[in-house]
């Protein structure tokens, strides 16, 4: 039973930490209604960058607020060169641009960063610790401390801000909010800022846990069922779908996979979320447009 | 328009007839053996790819990010039925393949009745790493071969051997042929008219008594048999050996980029896109090795810079020319036309 | 003569909104009835009902004998119910023939197999379909514009195609929703001709939307008033001008 | 840009293309040298273990280039990067495999034992000999049935009898093992696959619980994994890991609790690069070591002086210089050239063919003084080829990680090949059948 409950908590820890990289994506989706494949880049860019920073002696302060400014201009330069001129395009189109920008984004930082693998020490022990017969990792804690703020703190600043307002007005309406000055350009702008903090700091907890590299950028893999449960607009989706993954995920891998000879992580996820699916056609969360003909 | 063709109902014959005098007799009197299995064949079989999915996505409006899927599933039946069922004959085999693939299509097409858009794309993913991960968790697939990889099975026809670069582009090259004369049937029959009706409206193809559930899962079930055939030809008649791993995201992306970039709704096009994918890295590289760039970094940092330029390319096309390269192309052939005709 | 179709106490709500309030009526076969009303009346979700695009809340349906409280489009369509959208729902990539051709599907008989490789039922099945697909078109006038791609055509020509694809399957009832929305008084006067053309040529049933109470007056031999989902009027064009709670309601506010 | 110049832009880029491809194809600088095709992968998941391997090699010919090249021929070495697919891998074989720029190509190293075990098949038909330095198919061994293919010095099976050793020591002796838990936990592809036979075998000699588990391509993920190694309340874990899945491993091993020192890394897992990245977590984990780390050899200390020093080096952090897969790539560099001077004793002093190339792979024989000649000594051990034999006398210490460097805890040690001998030549047999081809008669 402890084992079961152990399996479980490590799961939800995991899934926060999907939710995590889900939730940039959630931004992204409602502001601009492009479902970016770039956010796993994102977050493969900003953690290379801070662990080459620190790794050059920069304080962490320093380089965390360096490697906030250079996701910021990756922000304003994808806005320019990518989604301002694809304004008004299909959705399939958007998407595929960002998997094409996936390509630029990662082969830039590499390119310039080079290609091995970083350790990324945050001063956390990831070291299992033993609460009540449960062995739970100080770094997990750490870790859902995080998001959770990170969560609180988006939804204040969503809530509280004229920017946060203008937000909403966009996602819900985009031409009505455009019709009241609005400017898309700008929203687009910030929102691409925030996912890329976003990523940033799911880039250092994702980083530290496996070590700064390519196979960062795969995460987002691991996002798209997240987002398949809880909805593509929804953060609250993002969180519940992050749980419901990381949970079930780790329970099938353990109690699932020995009776298939192997790890079933791979796609477990995915058909889970389909199941969800046919059930729920839009996710958790997510709202079903009405058809108007 | 290619729709507009839909009317015109008989090809014209002397392209035809010119297209198969050189795809069976120019270019393999050109071609050397290095033409012929690094380019030309991955060619022809990507852009058969692209031909399957494209009738799902650019004739009946469906996405899926999973196309790699089905490539995989008529890859592995291929190589099952050889080594399973002696004396069954290459086209059977190849036949026989898609309609598994086609099968598997139908299962995995059935979430579309109820999904649309980007959900439908996402759940197409789990066809992608399920079966991935089922070919190579169950070694009974690749015949218990320790390193999971399935071989190419001795290849011929009538004992006639395709071994060779130029057997397997023959092979390869007549599959092509055949395929694009069963897709140009489709899109001009009936099912391709709905297809697109329902493509541009559903509920208006609802109303007016289109079967649109039961034309989707065929819509997935011949899209997965041009893919399961293609699988069979990217495993033997191109690569010779293959794991599951061959058809990974990388590939569906790839057949996806195919489709974009050689233009939604079209036949030939996806060849066009194919050539682009297949011949981009390919020449960028050998542009790097030319023109001796080794003071930008090592081999490493030079591919990450054709990775950069690779992206970015795809996102230029993706802005400059929302049609794909078959409009480019037509409107090219348009404006000589227009030049020496006034 | 007897009712094509009868309305029993249907209900409509979207997100508590009533959009169709216990409504009742009937429309006798071969007749021309008109839903008049204010925007937000609840007419095209009505519509919606009748061809099962929406599902009503409560009520009952009959149509043609048979009832139903839901039904599914396509099993509407089967059953010889045709419409066209109030906003362009051609399919827009294809040509106005092809167009009218897919309005024809639910006559085909032939499997997808035979359709693809043109064997058995698909050539009689092809030729039919032109023929049919032709008539259309000519009794339209569209003969100038049968090749070409339907998102090229003008607003009214679109609506006009609109109305061909949904005859071309020869429905029993025809359901209107603002035929003549957006034309001007010439186009809408030649629309109306085409309407009454149908209604007499075909002897189809038709219920249609429309606001331009003068057109409708003249064209319809049956009028249903709507306000909020309610039924304020229903009767003939004479008897609904001289009601005097829909010269209060709408007739008196509207031109 | 006019329609018309966008279509000239095209047609000329096209041309362009077309010509650029021809044309270095046909181009024949290197004629008279040695063409070395390197497949390498500097990017995707697997690069860290691949980027040092590539400097010991460029390193290396640098080195013996400068020197005026193998008996006056020059390695012209052509890099073509894999990104670790076998399609990349595919076409830079079918661009290489004749030859390239009047270079005649002898022998393939093929770097992966994924791309060994793909490229295998086409490499028969077109008989070109395929080496793979402690890597391959284990039943390759067989020359008889595998005439191109050379899992040189180091095998899987042998290593997985070594890790059986080592435990057995530290048990107290073979009797010890009966009742033991040894897991192995392996990377979901040939390469990880190799191990299951012979653990198989071992498990039933020495009565020891053999516990197979798999993470799947590339393991960036091992929670559910070491949760179950600890549940299952393993004494050893035999780590079979590559790229990405090493550190990832070690890191998850101390989030669940289970000891570094009971962790024995495969020979591909045991690197500055598999262990640094997971920090403390990596401290007294074990690895089996086929490629000794240092810079002290003499021919270390060479290449420090002409190719490091002169700036000339392939690596762009010089911290990395005799690290395990440096070192890795170096001994292959010296194998590949020794093979040369092998075929060149026969065959004269030029570059070698592919049928010459087989001969000299065949005839191998890199003796004590040899490898003193070379200044390897403690770098290799002596290494002799037959035609029925491909592989050598393979043997390997264990080693350990200290959290700055490795260091021997063993000598060599050589593990109980004999055990698997007829497990491997039954395999080559059944693969032969499988194929269709007759073995080869013994020959010299």
């Amino acid at each position: 039973m402890s084992f079961f409950l152990e399996t479980l908590i490590t799961g939800l820890f995991a899934g926060l930490m999907y939710a995590l990289v889900a939730i940039g994506f959630v931004l992204i989706y409602k502001a601009s209604g492009v479902f970016n494949f770039a956010q796993g880049a994102m977050v493969f860019l900003a953690a290379l960058a801070f662990v080459t920073l620190v790794e050059h002696g920069f304080p962490f302060w320093i380089a965390f607020l360096a490697t906030a400014a250079l996701m910021v201009v990756v922000a304003i330069l994808v806005e320019a060169l990518v989604l301002r001129p694809l304004r008004n395009r299909d959705s399939l189109t958007l998407f595929m641009a960002t998997l094409g920008l996936s390509f630029v984004i990662d082969g830039t930082a590499q390119f310039f960063l080079g290609t091995d693998v970083h350790m990324l020490d945050l001063g956390i022990d990831d070291i299992a610790e033993d609460y009540a017969g449960i062995l739970i990792s100080h770094f997990d804690i750490v870790a859902s401390l995080i998001v959770v703020t990170l969560v609180a703190v988006l939804a204040i600043v969503f809530s509280k801000t004229r920017m946060g307002v203008s937000l909403r007005a966009v996602a819900d309406d985009t031409l009505a909010a455009q019709s009241i000055g609005i400017r898309l350009p700008v929203i687009w702008r910030i929102v691409w800022s925030v996912a890329g903090l976003v990523a940033l700091v799911a880039g250092l907890l994702w980083g530290a846990r496996q070590g700064v590299q390519f196979s960062l950028s795969l995460i987002t893999l691991k996002a798209l069922p997240v987002l398949i449960i809880g909805g593509f607009s929804s953060i609250p989706g993002a969180i519940a779908g992050g749980l419901i993954v990381g949970a079930s995920e780790a329970l099938a891998d353990i109690y699932l996979g020995p009776l298939v000879n192997g790890s079933v992580s791979t796609w477990f996820a995915y058909i889970l979320a389909v199941a969800f699916l046919l059930i729920r056609p839009a996710g958790l969360f997510g709202d079903r447009d009405i058809e108007r003909v | 328009m290619p729709s507009g063709l839909l009317s015109r109902l008989d090809a014209p014959l002397l392209p035809i007839v010119a297209g198969l005098l050189v795809t069976f007799a120019v270019i393999p009197a050109m071609a050397d053996d290095y033409w012929l299995s690094s380019i030309i064949i991955p060619t022809l079989v990507m852009g058969l790819a692209g031909i399957g999915l494209n009738l799902l996505q650019g004739y009946a409006g469906l996405v899926s990010l999973g196309s790699a899927a089905f490539m995989l599933i008529g890859a592995f039946s291929a190589y099952n039925l050889i080594l399973r069922v002696p004396g069954l004959p290459l086209p059977l085999v190849l036949l026989i393949s898609g309609l598994i693939a086609a099968a598997a299509g139908v299962v995995f097409g059935l979430p579309s009745l109820r999904i649309r858009g980007f959900y439908l794309g996402a759940s197409t993913l789990g066809a992608q790493f399920f079966f991935e991960w089922l070919f190579s968790n169950f070694t009974w697939f690749s015949n218990d071969s320790q390193s999971l990889t399935i071989s190419a099975p001795r290849l011929e026809i009538l004992g006639y051997s395709l071994q060779s670069p130029l057997g397997r582009y023959f092979l390869a090259a007549s599959v092509t042929v055949l395929l694009i004369g069963l897709a140009f049937l489709i899109v001009r029959s009936r099912l391709g008219r709905e297809w697109m009706a329902i493509r541009d409206m559903e509920t208006a193809a609802s109303v007016l008594g289109i079967r649109v559930a039961r034309r989707k899962l065929q819509a997935y079930a011949i899209s997965s048999f041009f893919l399961g055939v293609t699988g069979v030809l990217w495993a033997f008649a191109y690569l010779g050996t293959s794991d599951a791993h061959t058809f990974n995201l990388d590939k569906s992306f790839q057949v996806l980029f195919i489709v974009l970039i050689g233009g939604v709704a079209t036949i030939f096009g996806n060849f066009l896109g194919a050539a682009f994918i297949v011949l981009t890295p390919i020449l960028l590289d050998r542009v790097v090795l030319a023109a001796d760039l080794s003071f930008l970094g090592d081999q490493g940092a030079l591919t990450n810079l054709q990775r950069i330029i690779f992206g970015a390319i795809i996102i230029l096309l993706l802005i400059k020319e929302p049609d794909g390269l078959s409009a480019l192309l037509r409107r090219a052939r348009q404006a000589v036309r227009n030049r020496y005709a006034g | 003569m007897s009712d094509l179709l009868q309305l029993r106490d249907v209900s409509l709500s979207f997100k508590g909104v009533k959009a169709v309030n216990a409504l009742s009526f009937s429309v006798a076969t071969g007749e021309i009835c008109a839903l008049i009303g204010p925007n937000g009346a609840g007419k095209s979700s009505l519509l919606n009902v009748i061809n099962g695009v929406y599902r009503a809340d409560t009520g009952d349906i009959v149509f043609n004998g048979a009832r139903f409280g839901a039904i599914h489009p396509q099993k509407a369509a089967l059953l010889g119910i045709g419409r066209t959208f109030q906003h362009n729902a051609l399919f827009h990539r294809l040509t106005v023939r092809e167009n009218v051709l897919a309005g024809l599907s639910r006559r085909g008989t032939a499997t997808f197999l035979e359709n693809i490789f043109r064997f058995g039922r698909d050539g009689a099945e092809r030729r039919r379909f032109i023929d049919r697909a032709d008539e259309i078109i000519a009794f339209l006038h569209l003969d100038r514009h049968a090749e070409t791609v339907v998102s090229k055509l003008s607003y009214g020509m679109q609506k006009r195609v609109d109305l061909a694809r949904a005859l071309a399957a020869a429905p029993k009832l025809l359901l209107l929703d603002e035929p003549m929305a957006g034309m001007n008084q010439e186009e809408k006067q030649e629309m109306s001709r085409v309407i009454a053309e149908v209604n007499r040529s075909f002897g189809t049933t038709i219920v249609l939307i429309e606001h331009d109470v003068g057109i409708v007056l003249n064209l319809a031999s049956h009028v249903v008033v709507l306000d909020y989902g309610r039924k304020v009027a229903d009767g003939t064009p004479d008897e609904v001008r001289n009601n005097p709670d829909v010269i209060a309601a709408y007739l008196g506010t509207v031109h | 840009m006019s329609l018309l110049s966008k279509t000239l832009a095209l047609a000329t880029s096209a041309l362009i293309a077309a010509a650029t491809l021809t044309s270095v194809a046909q181009a024949d600088e290197a004629t008279g040298q040695q063409l070395f095709p390197l497949f390498s992968y500097r990017t995707g998941p697997y690069a860290p273990s691949g980027i040092p391997q590539w400097a010991g090699y460029r390193d290396y010919f640098n080195y013996i280039n400068e020197k005026g090249g193998v008996n006056g021929v020059k390695i012209f070495v052509q890099e073509c990067e894999t990104a670790y697919t076998l399609e990349r891998a595919f076409e830079c074989y079918e661009r290489y495999k004749n030859g390239y720029a009047g270079a005649p190509v002898a022998v393939l190293f093929t770097t992966s034992s994924g791309f060994d075990a793909a490229i295998s098949d086409k490499a028969r038909l077109d008989k070109l000999p395929i080496i793979s330095v402690a890597g391959g198919r284990g039943d390759a061994v067989d020359g008889s049935v595998f005439p191109y293919q050379f899992p040189l010095l180091f095998d899987y099976w042998t290593e997985a009898s070594i890790v059986i050793e080592h435990i057995a020591n530290q048990a107290g002796g073979y009797d010890k093992l009966n009742g033991l838990k040894i897991a192995t936990l392996y990377h979901d592809s040939g390469y990880g696959r190799e191990t299951i036979q012979p653990m198989a075998i071992l498990s039933e000699k020495y009565g020891f619980e053999n516990i197979q588990i798999a993470v799947p391509h590339p393991g960036e993920q091992q929670q559910a994994q070491w949760q179950q190694i600890k549940r299952a309340g393993v004494d050893w874990v035999f780590f079979r890991a590559w790229g990405v899945m090493s550190p990832v491993g070690l890191k998850t091993a101390a989030r669940v609790g289970f000891p570094a020192d009971r962790i024995i890394g495969d020979i591909w897992t045991g690197s500055e690069e598999d262990a640094r990245p997971a920090g403390a977590a990596a401290k007294n984990y074990l690895a089996v070591s086929v490629f000794p780390s240092g810079t002290d050899f003499e021919i270390t200390k060479e290449l420090k002086k002409n190719v490091i020093d002169a700036g000339k080096g392939d690596l762009k952090d010089v911290s990395k210089f005799g690290s395990v897969y440096y070192n890795a790539g170096l001994v292959q560099a010296i194998i590949y050239t020794e093979i040369l001077r092998t075929g060149q004793k026969k065959f004269g002093n030029r570059p070698l063919t592919k049928e010459e190339g087989q001969w000299a792979a065949e005839h191998l024989d890199i003796t004590a003084e040899r490898i003193a000649e070379l200044g390897a000594t403690g770098l290799l051990s002596p290494l002799k080829i037959t035609p029925q034999d491909h592989e050598g006398d393979p043997a390997a210490k264990i080693v350990q990680w200290d959290g700055q460097k490795w260091n021997a805890v063993t000598d060599w040690l050589k593990g109980d090949r004999p055990l698997f001998r007829d497990a491997i030549y039954a395999r080559a047999a059944a693969y032969a059948k499988e194929k269709g081809i007759e073995p080869r008669q013994a020959q010299n």
